[in-house]
């Protein structure tokens, strides 16, 4: 069992028109940079994919990485918990004019919702924004003489994901702050489709350090040396003016 | 009547395991199957008290006790293994993430309610991991005799015994046959060669639908 | 009306973190807190991006953008620092782990209320972690000016803009005085030594309850 | 901040009448039996802490750590998934007798339960045990057209785990499949109480490999070389007479 894939297009071509793609990262911290712009890149060259849902903590920055892909055009809806940043002005000039969805959702209750869509757990109770309007049409329910708001599992079609190491069964661990939601994409996704800084043999990390077990991964693609989004951004870089 | 072995029955179990398939054995018998993988295939076995890729025991005498089955026997690690804790253990069983688990039953019925932790009110009750691997693993397969030891059915109309779970089990390795069950029905996919229709369904508690050719089920001696 | 600093307000919220508490700071303003730890006392900062144990920020230029906080700004590691996905960190919030969280307000309400994400249906909505710290944190305290930039009261009967959370807040540190929130009512603690009860109450929105001596609050320069 | 206490009798020392205590381990693997058997000291001592309700995988195994502790007479309620073992004669005698009650849960339903009492989620939903005599008088909901079965958290006063390496602000690694239900024990329970095979400084353990972070742990005492149940009862130990 070899789990690797020779390259950054490859691992991509299996997303389709319309799928839920969850991506990893908080802000550019864990962000697969390079797995969103193969992806990017598939576009322009076919069209395809659109209408994606995409799943992210955040909205992007400035005009790499997820700023990118929403400024291609490819995303129809975004779920996230804090769709603001330094240069957010990709997402908020399309979210106002019209040009995409947002489902607003608590960072605490949109990672749970993450892991349950992995675990298997269809919906769970959290005090988390009851009485708000973040709560509004959701069933709430007494326990224990507290109120709690009922969410739903988050589950997807495919994940992308920065990892540190990967072995070829799929083990990973992350770098640092890193790590954030990649590890819960990994277990929601039908297909999680891993960026990793280096491959290694199955064996070649310890088992007790493993952070996301191979179970929970499809493909791993070995990018050295990855971006990061904060200094693409200070840099002035655009996605769409290197193309 | 001439029926197959339990390493038989594991043997035959094994064969359906693909590469690189993810795959929990019941504690008892079902372990079997590990010692029965094809050559070229590598499956990788989880466990429930968290860890993935665990291979064979090792010798008597050189036994770490903190690296142990679901069955509480000790076992090696092969490379690409992981540790993880219980909630993460069975996040991978109840979210889909095993492709099959193969378990043992008491009874099996034709609408695929397996019981098999429970042979009644007596005696202390005890139910592990069963009735989480029956609602997760993609594929949820039997391994049985295909009789009780007093010569009753064990695969069955309804179960008469407590339920481990309702609708779960989509294929059933006995004794005497290989049986899916497909939309509430035993299908016949297999029996041996030398035992007629006739004598198979007589020794089964539900009828058995053979919708097309049966392939014979020949095992080597194991 | 001679009122504290952002500073100040900080510092004296700084002064209620024991040793050893687990504490997360809002974004902006409340991370201020962090530089006016007492001498003697360790508090371990929490942040929503799977991090314990931070520190300061590093020089400019040696910045890991690996290693952020939940403003996005780089920051350093303290001995016994961890790292963790965002599902343990928010088991962390929700599962009141954390001692104490101090975040910013637009409206603080007398029955615990709090608004501090929206105000209102214009531009893009964001929340963060907001609406998991208000639920999660042992003790949820506000630090904030005590009017708005144009002099209205910032604690309030009801809030008027979109909640945060409901009846959550116990403590308001604010430009002129100390406040907990019991039993649905503002309860004063702490006023600027120079500033009459009368005009403390004509910039607050909610009657304040003076069950006892109210002690001064006295910041030095910071 | 340093949460290391002398010994175990200290560390034991606040456990009271009528407490929830989650015990950690599976089967031998990752028991705490130097924890427990200094709790069976101060029973002996003290006639306390008694009627415990103990929330374990098992119900023990031969005459050593948790089956000692119930062969004491100090334990009231048992929850647990799987209460055989080579060796079960002191829960089986004592269960069949009517002397102890039993709440028998799935493993996996176990395991979430306490995660979710750590994880401040009050109640959720599984598939496992729908239809069967374990979700007798729960809820039941459908969700995507299956049914599911609503399980509440758990929590504890106390629990006891072990680990292999502590530092001083309770961050924990564990040793191999010994880690199982310890990890999500510390987050139900007021006070983990740890005992770990050694203890360093803070900063002694890397940020990455941490598996517990000391957020969730409040006592550490040091027992190098613990034993293990499984050596014991081959030997065929008893703690009542080694006292």
């Amino acid at each position: 069992m070899d789990k690797t894939v020779s390259d950054l297009a490859t691992a991509v071509a299996g997303i389709e028109d319309g799928m839920t793609v969850m991506i990893g990262g908080f802000g550019g911290s864990g962000s697969p940079i390079e797995l969103i712009h193969a992806l990017i890149d598939r576009y322009r060259e076919t069209g395809h994919p659109k209408d994606l849902v995409v799943i992210n903590n955040n909205a992007g920055n400035g005009h790499v990485g997820l700023a990118a892909l929403i400024e291609a055009g490819m995303v129809h809806k975004l779920i996230c918990s804090f769709p603001r940043s330094a240069d957010p002005v990709v997402f908020t000039e399309m979210y106002l004019a019209g040009g995409i969805e947002l489902e607003l959702v608590p960072q605490g209750t949109l990672a749970e919702r993450i892991r349950a869509g992995g675990a298997g757990i269809p919906a769970f109770y959290t005090p988390s924004s009851y009485g708000t309007d973040l709560a509004k049409d959701k069933p709430v329910a007494e326990f224990d003489g507290r109120m709690y708001v009922q969410e739903r599992w988050l589950k997807a079609d495919v994940a992308l994901v920065k990892a540190d190491t990967a072995d070829t069964f799929g083990n990973l661990t992350y770098r640092m702050a890193a790590r954030n939601f990649n590890p819960l994409m990994c277990m929601a996704a039908s297909e999680a489709i891993v960026q990793a800084s280096r491959i290694v043999d199955a064996g070649g990390i310890d088992p007790e350090v493993v952070v996301t077990p191979g179970i929970f991964v499809q493909k791993v693609v070995e990018v050295a040396d990855p971006l990061q989004e904060e200094d693409l951004n200070r840099a002035n870089a655009a996605y769409s003016l290197e193309a | 009547m001439e029926k197959l072995s339990n390493n038989q029955i594991a043997w035959r179990a094994a064969q359906d395991i693909a590469d690189g398939a993810y795959v929990n054995l019941g504690i008892g018998f079902p372990e079997k199957v590990a010692q029965f993988q094809p050559d070229g295939r590598e499956a990788i076995f989880h466990t429930e008290n968290g860890l993935l890729g665990f291979g064979q025991a090792p010798e008597a005498g050189s036994e770490d006790w903190d690296l142990i089955n679901a069955g509480k026997k000790a076992v090696t690690l092969k490379p690409g293994a992981a540790f993880f804790h219980h909630a993460d253990s069975f996040a991978m069983v109840r979210g889909s993430h095993l492709d099959v688990a193969i378990l043992g039953a008491y009874e099996v019925a034709e609408n695929g309610d397996l019981a098999n932790w429970s042979t009644g009110p007596k005696g202390v009750p005890a139910v592990g991991g069963a009735m989480d691997l029956v609602h997760g693993a993609k594929r949820v397969a039997v391994i049985t005799d295909h009789v009780t030891k007093k010569g009753q059915p064990k695969l069955v109309k309804r179960c008469s015994l407590p339920l481990t779970g309702v609708g779960c089990v989509t294929r059933v390795y006995t004794s005497l046959a290989v049986i899916d069950i497909e939309n509430g029905r035993f299908v016949l996919r297999e029996k041996l060669p030398g035992l007629s229709l006739e004598d198979l369904q007589a020794v089964t508690g539900a009828e058995l639908l053979v919708p097309g050719a049966v392939a014979d089920l020949v095992v080597p001696e194991v």
